[in-house]
């Protein structure tokens, strides 16, 4: 309060007006909000209005900047917005075109029209009177070649890119590249080998989703090893389906499998057979024909919804060995509780391509391995830095 | 152990009966359940309770029936809160059932006395956009023009015969998002689009199922705030001191919860004194 | 023809989204406005095509008489009702799609009841499954049932009036769940969000560059 | 007990599902046909009076004809149902499959990876910060393929599945909760508006 006055006081003499102010001095002692009525003195303009062409963007928008009013937050603290006025020529007519709060020091005017000079004024006003800033410089809008914001976005992406078609390229040209074991598939294994020393029959599910889904396509070539095993071993397969492409493609990688391992003759198309497309319905068929045969081990590979769970806890009654993978997030948690052994999203992508070796599929691996490689060692600097009160390097991840 | 062992196979049937009481007994009595907010959905509602009156909001529905119990209280809980505090709301959604519930949730909001006394207004006070197909594509497109995407509201009725939507072009005109999902295309899609592209504050509510995933985008602000579930649904209602089936769910909930971690436990403790049984 | 027009469709729309996303000058910028515009429609036509396609299947269905078609027949005459609602604006004014029409009496009672009704099936087969599956088998699968039950317990009020009696704070279940939320899940839920991502960003590339194909289907 | 025939249509539905529980039932699949229809019923609506009539009819009525492009391969989408000219339909396939490409690769790299990796540049300041930055990184090297899991990083792993494991069971428990939560919302309808017995 005591500013406000310092400053009313000053305003005065440069007026001549002495007697006004002690009147308002008294006003104000005896009562504030009559003080407030009787404000005849605008506050400080906005200084230092700057327009400017809003960098990075497809034009049609211009910034303003300024400098607070000196009676915004400290000397009167009265200012209650600022508002913004633009014109195409420098002695206007001043349109206004949008109120801010107090506390505003900066606009962005999405009006502009590319090409056109405008001026722009920022006044400012404490709810009785209004002062201008002097008008702003010509200045007009337009779209930019480089969004120089996105800078580290464009390197990123490029870096990426030439990661992921560098391996594709290796793994076509026939290139060893390593994947690691994945430590489910040795459990394929077992599992097969129980199925074969009890004597029943090995169950392999594709998941609910047709082939264009990639899950499904990583489940396949899963159901490849696994036949081969059977094949090997002499044990019974049996691959209930809901979807019809699906099942027109496992038939061939079931037949290659058996092909492969020398036993065609072992092979026919009744191991696997379609039951019905609709979800519950599937479920359903697969329970029944669990219950019957009782399999000593199931294969839950592909994309699974909410079925997961009536099927894996059948399984889980029927005593067989459970091997699961998918990349459903939702029902990963029920797996890793029902089954033996679950395949964790990309590690069912990374079995296959394991299985596979088909180049893509490897390729990209190890594409977003080399990702990963450099997000951890980004991480790894980045942490120590930021430790140390170096924060300049994580702000080169900062995008817009 | 042979009790263990019958347990254990024990007709899925009566398990079935069990749940279902366990739902249904705690609707009957209902006790007073006292809520303690999550962070998550404190900063919702913290974000909401800050925007200045006259501001203009868009929630986006991406529900259907099937996961309206957990949706619908959060949406009529926002729809409350953002009238109460004078914001305009625009509707709209990326799931065909997401505006048609949205619609019912007005229903729901307008038959209580506070609501219809605020006389508020169709097209000036509220509209509801409907459902354009695309996914992200269509929040993407809105960035550029929300006119050129949405030439009529729901009804078909012309974008520019609608007062509240005069002088709104794209998310530069929109004060905050708030986004309701059951799935895909949802949250994800309007944190990398109206967040993270074109600089709209938002924050959502989310089916439990798909709310642990979200909790990265809240670390990093790009959500300001996350209800998850039912849960998220009767905080959200603690919080605005409103009632509804989120509060009013949730000694079901309790209970059902409660019943299921004990059928964990004893189907553990049968499976282990089984297990321990047969290896020797 | 039949394969290198669509490859190339692909890759120029996949460059001019990229493009546009760097350089904010026209043509990029509208170029990506049209091609926006016009994905909606596309994206419609597709789920169109979705609806069609099922029709197609379950007409073949009875017209083969093959195993079920009964259900078939159920599937095109419920489909035909509402749509003709729908379609026709049976009983509406203006749009079928505003409250009190036809279509939307059919939505409150027929669509909504089934949709929520085949969600509802999912607590059942939850609670038997907790019963007679859910296993704590390993160290892993033990340490996943214990964080699920502290959150299990942690999200609903009666976490709270089971440990509200402890005298410190950060023992209250819902604080524990809270804690398990915000730190190790999200930390966890980070890692496995940015490895789906580079699979995004790989195929994304792949299909752009016109490595993978397999959308193009066969011959 | 509710005089609204719709309720007793719906309820009638509710219970032909639930019969699922007893064991699959012709009851429950003629339900379950009904719902198929009915939903393709609802979806087809929709596109065409909120999508395409607004979107597609009503600019090109504007004359604003390059519209008629989009038509035209949406058009085109629906040629994948005559065996024929089936491949037609590629066109429009292409057109969606690129423009999810391109929007994918900028958005998942800006919001799910360079956001992400902003996120957790964090100082090692308090339990909370080294709780995120261990499990980003070792939940990071658990999905790392490029390398056996042995010795040090196959003990980062180590740590790396744990975190993942925790995250999982919060998601079991979340997942759990939707589901209930779900049937709750049925019974209320089944006993309060149909039966009456609740309020």
């Amino acid at each position: 309060m005591s500013e406000k006055l310092r400053r009313k006081g000053r305003g005065c003499r440069k007026g001549g007006l002495i007697p006004l102010a002690a009147f308002i001095f008294f006003l104000f002692l005896w009562d504030g909000a009559w003080a407030e009525d009787l404000d005849t003195l605008p506050p400080s303009p906005p200084r230092e209005v700057t327009a400017f062409d809003t960098p990075n963007d497809a034009g049609g928008s211009i910034t303003l900047t300024w400098r607070k009013s000196t009676d915004d937050g400290t000397g009167a603290g009265d200012v209650t917005a600022y508002i913004i006025l633009r014109a195409e020529r420098k002695e206007g007519p001043y349109k206004e075109i949008t109120k801010l709060p107090a506390g505003a020091v900066r606009y962005e005017d999405t009006t502009t029209k590319d090409g056109v000079d405008y001026f722009y004024k920022v006044s400012v006003s404490d709810g009785v009177n209004i002062s201008e800033s002097p008008p702003s410089q010509a200045v007009h809008s337009k779209a930019q070649w480089f969004n120089f914001k996105r800078l580290n976005m464009l390197l990123a992406g490029f870096i990426l890119s030439l990661g992921i078609v560098y391996f594709i390229s290796r793994a076509r040209a026939g290139k060893e590249l390593y994947i690691r074991k994945i430590a489910g598939l040795d459990a394929v294994n077992e599992a097969v080998g129980r199925a074969t020393e009890m004597g029943r029959k090995v169950f392999f599910i594709p998941g609910i989703l047709d082939l264009d889904d990639v899950q499904t396509i990583a489940g396949l070539s899963i159901l490849g090893q696994v036949a081969k095993l059977t094949a090997e071993y002499g044990t019974k397969l049996e691959v209930p389906v809901c979807r019809s492409v699906v099942m027109v493609t496992a038939r061939e990688t079931v037949k290659e499998a058996y092909l492969d391992s020398g036993h065609p003759d072992a092979y026919n198309d009744e191991i696997v057979h379609y039951l019905t497309d609709d979800q519950f319905g599937y479920a359903a068929g697969v329970d029944g024909l669990m219950l019957r045969e009782k399999p000593a081990a199931i294969f839950y590979q592909g994309a699974f919804y909410a079925e997961s769970l009536i099927l894996a806890e059948t399984g889980f009654s029927v005593g067989a060995i459970q091997i699961a993978g998918t990349a459903m997030p939702s029902q990963l948690p029920f797996f890793i509780t029902a089954c033996d052994y679950t395949l964790i999203g990309e590690e069912l992508f990374a079995a296959s391509a394991y299985l596979s070796r088909e180049p893509r599929a490897l390729g990209s691996i190890k594409g977003q391995d080399l990702g990963k490689a450099i997000i951890l060692f980004i991480l790894g600097l980045g942490v120590v830095l930021e430790t140390l009160g170096i924060t300049g390097f994580s702000q080169l991840f900062t995008t817009q | 152990m042979g009790f263990f062992r019958g347990m254990l196979n024990l007709d899925r049937r009566i398990i079935f009966i069990l749940i279902a009481g366990a739902v249904v007994v705690p609707l009957f009595i209902p006790f007073h359940l006292k809520m303690h907010p999550t962070p998550a959905s404190q900063g919702l509602y913290n974000a909401v309770e800050k925007l200045p009156e006259g501001s203009t909001v868009i929630i986006s529905g991406e529900y259907d029936p099937g996961t309206a119990p957990e949706i619908q209280p959060m949406m009529i809980g926002a729809l409350k809160h953002c009238f109460r505090k004078g914001i305009k709301v625009i509707l709209m959604g990326l799931w065909p059932q997401g505006p048609a519930l949205e619609g019912q949730a007005l229903q729901e909001v307008f038959k209580e006395k506070e609501f219809k006394e605020m006389n508020l207004q169709y097209g000036k006070d509220y509209v509801n956009l409907g459902y354009k197909a695309g996914g992200a594509v269509v929040i993407q497109s809105m960035g550029t023009s929300i006119p050129a995407t949405f030439p009529t509201d729901m009804a078909g009725t012309p974008i520019e015969k609608l007062p509240l939507m005069k002088g709104i072009r794209n998310f530069n005109d929109i004060t905050f998002v708030l986004d309701f999902s059951a799935g895909d295309p949802g949250t994800p899609a309007w944190v990398m689009f109206a967040h993270d592209r074109f600089h709209v504050p938002m924050a959502a509510g989310c089916t439990a199922v798909s709310a642990p995933m979200l909790y990265p985008y809240l670390q990093t602000k790009q959500l300001s705030g996350l209800l998850g579930g039912l849960k998220g649904a009767a905080d959200y209602e603690w919080l605005t001191k409103s009632s509804g089936t989120g509060i009013r769910y949730m000694p079901s909930q309790s209970i059902a919860h409660l019943v299921i971690v004990i059928f964990i436990i004893i189907g553990n403790i049968a499976f282990f004194v089984v297990r321990k049984g047969e290896k020797r | 023809m039949r394969r290198e027009i669509p490859l190339f469709i692909t890759a120029i729309t996949g460059v001019v989204f990229i493009i546009a996303y760097f350089i904010p000058h026209p043509p990029f910028n509208q170029i990506q406005d049209l091609f926006q515009t016009w994905f909606q429609i596309i994206a419609a036509f597709a789920i169109i095509l979705g609806v069609l396609n099922l029709m197609v299947v379950n007409g073949d269905k009875v017209y083969r008489r093959s195993k079920g078609w009964g259900y078939s027949v159920i599937i095109i005459l419920s489909f035909l009702v509402m749509a003709g609602i729908g379609t026709f604006k049976l009983g509406s004014k203006a749009s079928p799609l505003e409250e009190g029409t036809p279509f939307m009496y059919l939505f409150y009672n027929v669509y909504y009841p089934l949709t929520s009704t085949v969600f509802a099936l999912l607590a059942f087969f939850v609670a038997s499954a907790s019963f007679r599956a859910f296993r704590a088998r390993n160290k892993e699968a033990a340490l996943l049932l214990t964080a699920a039950f502290f959150v299990m317990l942690g999200r609903v009020p009666i976490g709270d009036y089971l440990t509200s009696w402890i005298p410190l704070k950060w023992l209250h279940l819902s604080t524990i769940a809270n804690w398990i939320m915000a730190y190790p899940n999200m930390a966890a839920q980070r890692a496995i969000m940015i490895g789906i991502a580079l699979g995004i960003i790989s195929t994304s590339l792949r299909l752009i560059l016109g490595i993978e194909r397999s959308y193009l289907g066969g011959d | 007990m509710s005089t609204d025939i719709g309720v007793w249509i719906a309820a009638f539905l509710t219970l032909g599902i639930l019969s699922f529980l007893y064991k699959d039932n012709p009851f429950y699949k003629v339900s379950e046909s009904i719902f198929i229809g009915v939903s393709a019923a609802y979806w087809f609506v929709y596109m065409i009076y909120n999508v395409i009539e607004p979107n597609l009819l009503g600019n090109l009525q504007k004359g604003e004809w390059w519209y008629a492009v989009a038509g035209i391969l949406g058009v085109m989408m629906l040629f994948r149902l005559i065996p024929k000219i089936g491949w037609l339909s590629r066109w429009a396939v292409a057109f969606m499959i690129g423009t999810g490409a391109g929007l994918n690769f900028i958005v998942y790299l800006q919001s799910n990876v360079m956001k992400q990796i902003r996120g957790t540049l964090a100082p090692l300041n308090s339990i909370g910060n080294i709780m995120m930055i261990v499990g980003v990184i070792t939940g990071l090297i658990y999905f790392f393929f490029s390398a056996e899991h042995k010795g040090l990083l196959g003990g980062a792993a180590k740590v790396g599945i744990w975190f993942i494991m925790v995250s999982f069971g919060a998601s079991f428990g979340y997942t759990v909760m939707a589901r209930i939560s779900l049937l709750i919302g049925r019974m209320h309808f089944l006993f309060s508006d149909w039966l009456g017995l609740l309020h």
